[in-house]
């Protein structure tokens, strides 16, 4: 049966969103993408410098029936992600956007205050935004009344690789979601992946755990397989945890019992 | 006369556009933004825009990024 | 390419071994056990109630082309589990035994030493032996030694669905595996198993979690995505765990930066 | 004579074999896996084997289990 | 070695912060008080109802020598906050406040953005702020550059008594604290004070956990001791975590050895 | 009121159990030993090297008022275990002994079997037997009927101090014990030994985590704290923890209320 | 004249104090915050404060809380 | 006469007592555990027993363990 992931009224087949970032090369970025069947793409967007063109032109491999969503990776105030965002529609990207402001470079967390001002600002402006969050509920409540098209909490510190390390505070999102949640940032393998879709979330960005597995195209397909295995699980009704053991063989009748 | 491009000094020609001037910096092919004193350019006027003396412009272009 | 589960010296496409318990019907049992791609299927051996045959022939709901794997369920020592595989071999079913010695009704917990005991007797007998027990490596070394072919430690109480909880010690097993290990018991839902598969189980067995899941069919098919992720995972080469965050994007260039 | 089987005392002919009593106890189509007196009995022998007068009997099957 | 818990200059000899709510009687409370060794001890502020004058005055129950922490339990905006904190200084309470915001009466989970207005307001007007937070490292930042005594974010949601769930983001504002971290809120039992003292916290403060114990004042006394063994802890260099055995009897030398 | 730990009708009032190995000085652990107010404290036995007498005797530092707790560490098979504990006991040390029959030097896991044989050996013999095992509630179960007199199971591998990671196995052990069940091995601070306390168990043994912490006096005083903690939970009452949020102060009444 | 305290009228005479109104109110003996029309009122000035007609009083106390 | 103490070659005089032999070896004052010939000698004997030629003896303590 059809269960299209729904965001700002355009369906996607695929739950499972990745970055670009961090392939050892583009050829490599575009087999796993392929293989991924991601639907949604992330860039960032960087000057030119005009003394070194640096590496081919990214878009000539990205395939062209997935959506580019341009984030504002690198701002550090709501301004300066209003201003990229701005700047990525008008030349010709898409008017949605991956709102990330992160002022730290250390730990690359989120700020909620410029992250809820910038979607606000960007929402009036006419983008579709998908705002990067530290999982809190209650900014989750407020992105949502400012008209954001999904909230992104991370799962764990962004490339670590740790997993769901903020579960509880995500369950809470996930039961009180009025557009998609989203677990961006943190999920290190496909077991990781699987288990956030069993919980209810919507769909999951992975980038730094397929472009730095070994073999990134198989990697992105374990991704891909877990994805679906763990929304098919969801919709399939997961047996309750026990504290006690239950036998799956016959109590009576053993062969030995007289 | 001149424009600024990512901070550089650029001299253009009067009446120049974004178009050619992204041409002249070898980034026709590019999938190239430009901002222009701080505002963004629509993509479909980079052929209509003529720059003027003193212009500051951002060059910037999609990237590999999560 | 091909990455066989190899038991015995016999190869399966599947390392998702499947249960035949708990099942409301066996209409439901037999599209479930589809749906998983099952290669290896459990079943128990019980008297005939001669005054009440009950339910159908289970055999008749069981693909012919699986190994059944007759377990010793219900034997409470070395000598009932022994006879219960020896008649059931000479009845006609495969001479594979997943041994179960189980002396305790309420955790249902396997007995190391008489599990160790039934084993070195099948094993002379000629019977292909895969021990059911807490994960224990030393325990799992002299099941190797006197010729069992897989070790099958419980990665949860049985039915309870709780997943991993003993990670460190199946980790250590793993680590040490001379014949294939396969996660046995407890595994609630596929990112359980997918995990197991990513630490480098060889294969898992799922029950309950499947024939009590809301739809054991979709269930199945979830289990079947989740291992193959896993395994697949595995095999790709999983990233570090970090303790730090690492940024996706460029950390320079940004379009606001002078 | 009679024998126990599962317990329970059953009537038998003379020189019934194995599979005749699986047959009279409605258990033909049935997968059925037959002990006598403690030893099991080699399916291909059901035909073969045939009951004495005492013999005790375990008749199992395979049934749903995990 | 004096040890002391230092906040806006002033000293406290005891780590543990105590919350009077949820006690059968206010005799309990008091005998519980004493036994915690607490020093700081919060309050909530209520209108008087003319027609019910309830229970007795609880400061009639409160030792002298504890600081009295006002809290704004029942405020969901700045505004309501202020007020309740100005109130309270004016009549004769401390000017601490424990700032809470909190908006949504189902998970009872603070508003970073209203709590960092309030915090702000009421800093300005002089007084000592401890406010309560989702754990949030870049919201932590902003408290401490508004001028906050302490920041304080939860374990758990507040009356769960799950522990550290949500650890990792606690550890980085350990990290980088520049002013006292308390843990507020969601800790269960001693076990789990001690772990958050030996990750680092400067304090924690209990309140349901010891109110509804079987025994509340043997359960403050407990926690006291945990506090303590875990702030002991932290200062003499807990081992390294390893993932290897090591023994620690001699490798050589036994008995039967030749 | 007195809770003394029993174990072979001999009363402790410590139940914290401590070890004598990898400290830097015979003086340290004197100190070491007095801070944590342990009543039993275990020595290895080792031939003596007559070509370099070694250190200085470990008894003569050791308190008149301690029962010296000889290990059978070194010992790979029951009888290699059941002639050192024999040796020691003609020799003048007590006739209790700590079980370890340990065949593997990787992992340093106890073996079921020979463990089981050996305490049966070892108790027929007279002695009062503490076998060190790995979590197995069916061991326990055995070791209990041949007459034992505590079960010890690990928390996690000896010298790692990971804490609790085989927790679920002894919550089981703690549900069904009859003799006192000592957590041995594995922890490493002292809130992992309160969290065993406050689980049920009867008592810790710690060695690693003291005796290689900066200031291993200190350290054997927050253990000793974190124990007396724990034990002081479980029997005043730990709450249940919740899924909810509830909280502490009242619901109505606020300041700003109409 | 009349006040409200908590949402409630109550009769006050003239040049009544806070004070006075808290005594009258049995509220003596509490540890009582007052809010006088929206603004707080210093405990040392609960003797001095009078009372005008219509004010809107809030009375408040500490209570049990975490 | 020669006996064996951990493994090592010792002579001995005639008729000396295992407390004799530990005194030579200055583990007097130690707090030493014997075994003789493969089993273990009680503390309280060691100035009774009597070591004969070709005894294999082991010596031990109590040191440093976990």
């Amino acid at each position: 049966m059809s269960d299209p992931l729904v965001i700002a009224g355009r369906e996607f087949g695929s739950r499972l969103l990745t970055g670009t970032g961090k392939y050892d090369t583009f050829e490599t970025m575009r087999e796993a993408l392929a293989a991924s069947g991601s639907e949604i793409v992330t860039v960032a967007v960087r000057r030119i410098d005009l003394d070194d063109r640096g590496d081919d032109d990214i878009t000539a491999f990205l395939p062209d029936d997935v959506l580019l969503l341009p984030n504002t990776s690198g701002c550090e105030t709501a301004e300066e992600a209003i201003r990229t965002a701005r700047l990525a529609r008008a030349g010709g990207l898409p008017d949605w956007v991956k709102l990330e402001v992160i002022p730290d470079p250390r730990y690359l967390l989120p700020d909620p205050v410029e992250t809820l001002r910038a979607a606000a600002a960007l929402v009036e402006d006419g983008f579709t935004v998908l705002p990067y969050v530290l999982p809190d509920p209650v900014l989750q409540k407020k992105l949502e009344e400012v008209g954001c098209a999904t909230v992104m909490p991370l799962a764990a510190p962004i490339g670590s690789g740790r997993g769901l390390k903020l579960r509880d505070a995500i369950r809470i999102m996930i039961e009180q979601a009025e557009v998609p949640l989203v677990v961006d940032a943190g999920l290190g393998s496909p077991s990781h992946a699987a288990e956030a879709m069993e919980m209810g979330a919507d769909a999951v960005l992975v980038n730094t755990a397929i472009a730095r597995a070994g073999d990134p195209v198989a990697m992105a397909r374990a991704f891909r397989l877990a994805v679906e295995a763990g929304r098919t699980a969801l919709r399939a009704g997961i047996m309750e945890e026990g504290a006690q053991a239950v036998a799956s063989s016959p109590l009576t009748g053993a062969v030995h019992q007289p | 006369m001149t424009v600024r491009v990512n901070g550089k000094e650029q001299p253009v020609e009067a009446g120049e556009t974004v178009a050619g001037l992204l041409e002249r910096l070898g980034l026709g092919a590019r999938f190239a933004l430009v901002e222009r004193n701080g505002e963004p350019v629509e993509r479909a006027r980079y052929e209509e825009v003529r720059l003027e003396d003193g212009d500051s412009l951002v060059v910037a272009r999609p990237v590999a990024g999560g």
